[in-house]
């Protein structure tokens, strides 16, 4: 579904990706994982088009779409949910899932969707009308999951999902990655919680300095020595 | 529930917070002892954070008060809560955007070799050579610190343009600046992976066998288990455990509000360790 | 490279009265010299503590009428049946008390406002400006009001051996306000880069960090709001005693905006960036005066000064530091090749 | 008492026009971050546009009024398209100083091309008052406090209550993440700034007429916006007309029984004395800290 | 130099640029003319205009910039009374006289300046002008509406004096702002007082606000305008049935050149006005530019050279019509130091439907 050949990206002249390819099969859960600085969050924001690519070309089913830009990416179904939250602090809860809903056409099937995500955390529907801002770490990021799921998206770049939330909902964090995927989703995930991510992936990359240096189910990498000290802790 | 006791650095009596309508801490009691590492743990939105903003001065409580070395803080603003000794990090990332990891860092020293003296002023007025040795001195302490913690390579790189597990880092560094007795940290290890993780568990002991009090608070519960000598653990604003990491993990109530079925795995990674 | 646009300045603008004779142009650089003063000031608020005044003329009106009575002299009567009579004295004073009373009150604006920021912070001080500003206009018994306060004397210094000197001559006033604008240069440059300085700095970029790290925000602001108000007081003493009349005009919103275009066009936050934003701006129209009518002055003066900003949105001293930043890295990737270049900031997403 | 209900009636007209000039303001300086030297421009930009419309091509008052303020929402795109936009990434006192010139290009301009003296506009409205017993109300006035009135309902309703304003306040709390919801960022800049200016120019094009046509009188409609803005709170339409108001009584009130000398210097003790006491404003945001 | 420099300080920008403007055009006429009639002692003149910005400080560097780049000998302005009291250290530094327009603040010439010379009443003239109506009027109780500078303040003042020594009372002295368009308050406030008449101060733009907003309030008193800024043609256009019976206190007769002190002038002022292609409605204001350079001019006739203190000697000996009666200077201010103050005419006029009649009541 999703093809980035040869990527290479940075920030004024700090080089951030020096050439990545990878590939995400249509249904397919694939895991980005790396240590700080990688690049892993540049590679998501490069594909949804916050930041413009320099070289290499990103593909989506065929297309190319290495300069489409957030608005299209989107309108192709990809949705992104990007680092550190993000929610639109002075917005209530609910206004922020609208906003996830922005380029829906039809409002069909819109009340489902939110009574979907205010059932996965009871925490957000319990705030409904409390400002984004005001909400708690954990409370914002499970905001941001949900407002990306809004756009009924093909294919979604979450990035540090699990980042502030409590134990008992990261389980059920992934188990939603785990459900949408099953639905037919296709998912690129960032994730420092890196065992559960190898866990729950189809396929798995490592990035290291902005480059690619190796790949593979997740259960080989978890397997892989260098893998398991560099990122497993063990 | 302990009382005031006389090894306790700080004691948080009885204190409660709302918002509007919304309590976001009911009557919360407890103590943390000189010396020790204290995790404080409990679901988003239990009243964590909201509980440092209110030791370190941030948000006044609608009730109860913190004691800071015996001295109650109810009156005392932040800035002076920090002289005090009493040190914190922020959840969301917080760095000076604009300025580099060092310049960050000599922010944060700007009360380094304080000095009361009246020819301290004439020292910021004139460049006399007193001035020009403590700059020295001040810069010599800020690449100390970076060092520490493993950011020398960036030291001259803007704040802002770090990764976001590189901005926890400095924000660590900041802390350490202001040369606390009590650090409070506020999921210093979020967006780092296992064995940065592990590296930064390191940092903290080694921050604490200096003699730095340490309250934590973190969701990444292999961490606490391992780096904690006490828990204590919140829901909805109140306190429903407190006690050494093995008991905690075993609460019922804290597995039912918190830990859900991550105690099993925390059960097996301790035998693996073992 | 712009470590030495001061000291260049300091020495092109000691020896230039000496080959200038026209007295016209004299006039022009004290004026200027005396806005540059207060964009130096400003400085010191906005581009170090990130703080934007928008009333700041209400401090160099405030030291104009101070210096002025201080002078001339006055004798109002308040309520309850007291009077307050002065008999005039001597304009260095005058200049003294300037500074002490427009400090006091930026000392006390500084506590007022600053228990609020940003945009309330800008608005407070517009208040303040437009309500001193009728205090002058309507409070006529003391401020004569719309009438003016006309015959202020020259600016008189002690000169040591020589008695008095009364400065009645251009050069006179030319080297005096030279001689603050170095005095207040060289004051602002040892704040910045003492610790007081790092202080502000934090508070300016993340004031929650900067608590929480024990800078005092309320103490770090209002001593800069202190200092500020009464350089922009001095500023105000010398313009009185150079024009030797002074009404509620002084109070004008568009000084206030001539000095914040001095102080944003050269680069806020930088030591140099008001002297050069200064220097342009106080000559520009003089410049433009004879070259074009009226309204086409002031038209190619705004475009002026948007076209500054679209070649270099952080002012012309940052822009500097930049093309010297970049000229040096470039010299020194030819040196020996690396692969990163150092970071530049980018857009912060 | 005669005089205070003439007074409360005058502030009430005058509180419309204020808030009008606020809302413009708050969509700008409040939901923007743009510090909006051009607002008074703007306003007087409304006037000479009405008087163009009214008086040059001999519309009718009624069709002038519309023109006027779509002329105001080209300006304004346009101001946007050319100025703004390539600074986009810059900071607010750089994108202030930008308003500074073109508010001076734009004043001067007008003062060039029309020259000082001021212009008239005639309205179709008798020249004689509504009285109620000891009261008085012109027509223009009235038919000025609805037109406001209406103004303002409509922007309330589409900034709380549509797509689009919802978009719009997205866009400026987090413009990264609005385009990620979709939203077209270029386009809503473009918009709010180009409705904005509208409303001033609709205030300018309301009160010309009342008035008379100069080139400054933006002057101290710009001020007095700011203050309204800041009284009420950034970014609220709802404040913004209640500051507008607060304005308007404290103006009418004090000239009236304390002193005309001071009139101006009311407003400006209000904000004062509110941030003594309230020091976040009279409709602070929730914010919180960690 | 073969030609001789009147150098022009007026407000071309900022808040008074219509007034300067208009008064520089007035200026360039009677410059056009003395040159057409071959100039003063044998030179053309040539006027360097200068634009103060409404702004003192600017003012004060224009003369600066006017004596000692262009050398002028001799200077017109500078319309606002700040605006001249901010040049005139400038004329004692450098010994230039300056021929003053339309200034009325009474420091001007009080304060001992010799080098000032003004043909602009400052309003105790305007007060004595109009002494004898009072009686003829019937006014009883007066209240005052005063523009916040030292021009209606000073009307107030003086007119009060002036009234109770007449044994009329004086009621409220209410103020407004020179850019303020809304005065309604001040409005309420002098419609609920128990005065007969209302005296007004203020610049044209300002009074037409005031007459459409006193129409609004129903406010119907006595109004009378002081300070000869009206131009009652733009009233009556722009203010139109609300501006019917006020009065007003001007200088000068544009509507009726046949009943000028100087017939032939201000015929000839107005159809060269009107030749170039200005609106008649700033005739009222120009006149000053006009007058204020002739005065000049004879000036520099008088005294028989183009060097400033020749032409300051030249003011003391200057007598001749201008468009508003006799010009010629009396001593006024602190002996040795006089400034030099010319005493204009007076009149009043009436607008009523639509029109303007001349008021004969004495005076
Ligand atoms: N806005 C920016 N300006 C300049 N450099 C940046 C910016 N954002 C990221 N970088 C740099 O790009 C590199 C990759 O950053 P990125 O955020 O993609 O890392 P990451 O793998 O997501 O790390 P983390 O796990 O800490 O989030 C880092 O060296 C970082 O310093
Ligand atoms: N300023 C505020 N206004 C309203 N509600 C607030 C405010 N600050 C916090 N809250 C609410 O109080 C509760 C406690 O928040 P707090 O940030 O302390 O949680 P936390 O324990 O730190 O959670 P997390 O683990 O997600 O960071 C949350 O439900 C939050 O929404
Ligand atoms: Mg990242
Ligand atoms: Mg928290």
């Amino acid at each position: 579904m999703l093809e980035i050949s040869d990527l290479v990206c940075g920030y004024g002249q700090v080089a951030a990706l020096r050439g990545i390819s990878l590939s995400v099969g249509e249904g397919q859960l694939v895991a980005l994982v790396g240590a700080n600085g990688a690049g892993k969050s540049t590679t998501l924001r490069t594909i949804s088009g916050l930041v413009p690519a320099r070289a290499g070309s990103i593909r989506l089913q065929g297309d190319d779409v290495t300069r489409a830009g957030p608005q299209k990416m989107l309108k192709l179904g990809v949705a992104h949910c990007p680092e550190g939250r993000r929610v639109f602090p002075h917005m209530s809860v609910s206004e922020n899932l609208a906003m996830g809903a922005y380029l829906r056409a039809s409002d069909a099937g819109l009340k489902a969707d939110y009574e979907r995500i205010y059932t996965s955390f009871p925490r957000l529907a319990e705030r409904r009308h409390q400002m984004a801002g005001t909400l708690s770490g954990g409370e914002q990021q499970m905001l941001a999951i949900g407002r990306a799921l809004m756009s009924r998206p093909r294919l979604v770049l979450f990035d540090e999902p699990s980042l502030g939330l409590a134990p008992n909902i990261v389980e059920q964090m992934f188990a939603i990655i785990g459900s949408i995927r099953d639905a037919g989703t296709t998912v690129l995930l960032v994730e420092q919680n890196a065992f559960a991510a190898l866990e729950l992936c189809d396929y798995a990359y490592l990035l290291e300095a902005g480059r690619i240096v190796m790949s593979g189910k997740g259960a080989d990498l978890i397997d892989d020595p260098h893998v398991r000290a560099a990122y497993l802790g063990s | 529930m302990s009382t005031t006791s006389s090894s306790a650095i700080l004691n948080v009596e009885h204190v409660g917070m709302k918002f509007g309508g919304l309590t976001a801490i009911a009557d919360l009691h407890f103590d943390v002892q000189e010396g020790e590492i204290l995790s404080l743990i409990g679901p988003n939105g239990a009243g964590k954070t909201t509980a440092f903003n209110i030791m370190t001065g941030f948000l006044k409580p609608t009730q109860g008060r913190v004691l800071f070395r015996g001295r109650d803080l109810s009156q005392t603003r932040p800035n002076e809560i920090a002289r005090l000794g009493l040190a914190r990090t922020f959840q969301r990332t917080s760095v000076f955007a604009d300025d580099t990891v060092r310049d960050n860092v000599l922010i944060g020293l700007h009360r380094f070799g304080d000095d009361t003296r009246a020819a301290a002023l004439l020292d910021r007025l004139f460049p006399t050579p007193a001035a020009r040795r403590a700059e020295n001195a001040v810069r010599e302490r800020a690449d100390a610190i970076i060092d520490m913690v493993g950011l020398t390579a960036r030291a001259g790189d803007k704040a802002g343009s770090l990764s976001y597990g590189e901005q926890r880092l400095v924000g660590f560094a900041l802390a350490l600046a202001v040369e606390p007795k009590m650090l409070l940290l506020d999921e210093p290890v979020s967006g780092m992976n296992a064995s940065e993780t592990q590296g930064f568990v390191r940092l903290i002991r080694k921050v604490r066998d200096e003699g730095v009090t340490i309250l934590l608070v973190e969701h990444d519960m292999p961490m606490v288990m391992e780096v904690s000598d006490r828990i204590v653990c919140l829901n909805y604003g109140r306190l429903i455990a407190e006690g050494p990491p093995e008991a905690i993990r075993t609460d019922p109530k804290v597995i039912e509000a918190y830990l859900g079925k991550s105690a099993a795995k925390l059960e097996q990674r301790e035998v693996a360790h073992a | 490279m712009t470590r030495f646009i001061a000291p260049l300045f300091l020495v092109v603008f000691a020896l230039l009265p000496l080959g200038l004779t026209d007295p016209y142009l004299l006039n022009a650089l004290i004026i200027t010299g005396i806005l540059t003063i207060c964009a130096m000031s400003l400085n010191l608020l906005l581009g170090f503590t990130g703080q934007l005044s928008l009333g700041h003329v209400a401090f160099f009106g405030i030291g104009a009428y101070v210096s002025a009575l201080t002078a001339l002299g006055f004798d109002v009567s308040l309520p309850f049946g007291l009077r307050v009579t002065h008999e005039g004295g001597a304009p260095l004073l005058g200049f003294l008390l300037a500074i002490l009373i427009t400090g006091l009150a930026g000392y006390l604006i500084g506590r007022l406002s600053f228990r609020v920021r940003g945009a309330y912070f800008v608005i407070v001080t517009i208040s303040f400006a437009e309500v001193v500003r009728l205090v002058a206009l309507n409070w006529v018994e003391l401020t004569q009001g719309p009438l003016a306060l006309t015959a202020i004397p020259n600016m008189v210094l002690p000169v040591p051996g020589l008695g008095d000197m009364a400065l009645r001559s251009k050069m006179q006033n030319y080297y005096l306000v030279l001689a603050v604008a170095v005095a207040s240069y060289l004051l602002i440059a040892r704040l910045v880069a003492s610790r007081f300085g790092r202080a502000m700095r934090g508070l300016k970029e993340n004031e929650s960090l900067a608590l929480s790290l024990g800078i005092n925000a309320t103490r770090t602001l209002t001593v800069a709001a202190t200092i500020s108000a009464a350089m922009a007081g001095a500023a105000g003493s010398l313009y009185a005693h150079y024009i030797r009349i002074i009404d509620p005009d002084v109070f004008l919103f568009s000084y206030t905006v001539t000095m914040v275009i001095m102080v944003v066009s050269g680069g806020k936050g930088t030591l140099a960036g008001p002297l050069v934003g200064g220097i342009l701006f106080g000559l520009l129209p003089v410049a433009l005066r004879p070259v074009m009518a009226p309204e086409a002055q002031w038209i190619v003066y705004g475009a002026i000064l948007i076209a500054i900003l679209f070649l270099m949105p952080r002012g012309i001293v940052p822009a500097l530091e930049g093309l010297g930043e970049r000229i040096a890295a470039r010299r020194k990737a030819g040196d020996k090749p690396t692969d990163v270049m150092p970071a530049k900031m980018g857009a912060n997403p | 008492m005669d005089q205070l209900l003439q007074h409360i009636f005058n502030a009430l007209v005058l509180g419309g026009t204020y808030a009008l000039l606020g809302i413009g303001l708050t969509l700008i300086f409040g939901i923007m971050n743009v510090v909006n030297f051009t607002h008074g421009a703007l306003y007087t930009f409304g006037g000479y546009a009405m008087y163009l419309a009214a008086v040059a091509l001999g519309l009718n008052f009624f069709v002038a009024l519309p023109v006027a303020l779509v002329a105001g929402l080209l300006v304004g795109a346009f101001i946007e398209f050319t100025l703004l936009r390539p600074l986009r990434r810059s900071d607010i006192d750089t994108t202030m100083l930008v308003m500074i010139g073109a508010g001076i290009i734009m004043q001067s301009g007008t003062l060039w091309i029309f020259g000082g003296v001021a212009k008239a506009v005639p309205t179709p409205f008798p020249a004689q008052p509504l009285t109620f017993g000891p009261v008085s109300l012109s027509y223009v006035n009235l038919f000025v406090l609805c037109a406001a009135v209406a103004l303002i309902a409509i922007t309330y309703f589409t900034i709380n209550g549509t797509k689009l304003g919802r978009a719009m306040r997205a866009t400026f709390q987090d413009h990264d993440t609005a385009s990620l919801m979709g939203v077209n960022v270029s386009l809503i800049y473009t918009a709010t700034f180009a409705i904005g200016s509208a409303l001033a120019s609709a205030a300018g094009a309301l009160l010309g007429p009342v008035y008379v046509v100069t080139p400054q009188m933006g002057d101290l409609a710009a001020v007095k916006a700011f203050a309204i803005v800041i009284l009420g709170g950034l970014g609220s339409i709802s404040g913004a007309t209640i500051g507008g108001f607060i304005l308007a009584f404290a103006e009418e009130l004090g000239a009236g029984y304390i002193s005309s000398g001071y009139r101006d210097a009311m407003g400006f003790l209000i904000i004062i004395a509110v941030l003594l006491v309230k020091p976040t404003g009279l409709f602070a945001r929730a914010e919180r800290i960690g | 130099a073969d030609t001789i420099k009147i150098g022009v300080n007026e407000p071309l920008t900022g808040a008074f640029a219509a007034s300067g403007t208009y008064v520089v055009n007035g200026a360039k006429i009677a410059a056009d003319e003395i040159n057409a009639k071959g100039g003063i002692l044998g030179k053309k003149v040539e006027l360097v205009i200068e634009d103060n910005k409404s702004n003192p400080t600017e003012a004060a560097s224009v003369a600066e910039k006017l004596i000692t780049s262009d050398k002028v000998p001799v200077l017109m302005g500078a319309w606002g009374s700040s605006l001249t009291l901010a040049t005139m250290p400038k004329l004692e530094e450098y010994s230039v006289p300056m021929l003053v327009e339309t200034s009325s603040s009474g420091k001007i010439t009080t304060s001992g300046n010799p080098f000032i010379f003004r043909i602009s009443p400052p309003s105790s003239v305007e007060a004595e002008a109009f002494e004898p109506s009072v009686k003829k009027l019937g006014l009883k109780k007066v209240d005052f509406l005063v523009i916040n500078n030292d021009w209606g303040r000073g009307a107030a003042a003086d007119f009060s004096k002036m009234l109770k020594a007449n044994g009329v009372e004086v009621g409220l002295v209410e103020t407004m702002d020179q850019s303020a368009q809304d005065m309604s308050a001040q409005l309420a406030k002098l419609k609920a007082s128990d005065a007969d008449t209302i005296m007004v101060t203020s610049a044209v733009d300002q009074l037409t606000l005031l007459f459409k907003q006193m129409a609004a309030l129903g406010l119907k008193k006595r109004i009378i305008t002081t300070g000869g800024s009206q131009n009652p043609d733009q009233i009556i256009a722009q203010a139109g049935a609300a501006a019917d019976g006020t009065m007003h206190l001007t200088t000068f007769l544009p509507w009726w050149p046949e009943k000028t002190p100087n017939p032939e002038a201000t015929a000839y002022f107005l159809s060269e006005w009107k030749k170039r292609g200005f609106d008649f409605a700033g005739a009222t204001e120009s006149f000053r530019g006009y007058d204020g350079i002739r005065t000049v001019a004879a000036a520099i006739a008088a005294g028989g050279g183009t060097d400033p203190a020749s032409i300051q000697k030249g003011f003391w000996k200057v007598d001749f019509k201008g468009l508003n009666g006799p010009i010629k200077f009396n001593k006024s201010g602190p002996a040795g130091k006089e400034s030099g103050q010319s005493k204009p005419n007076v009149y009043i006029i009436e607008i009523s439907g639509g029109k303007v009649n001349q008021v004969q009541l004495g005076g």
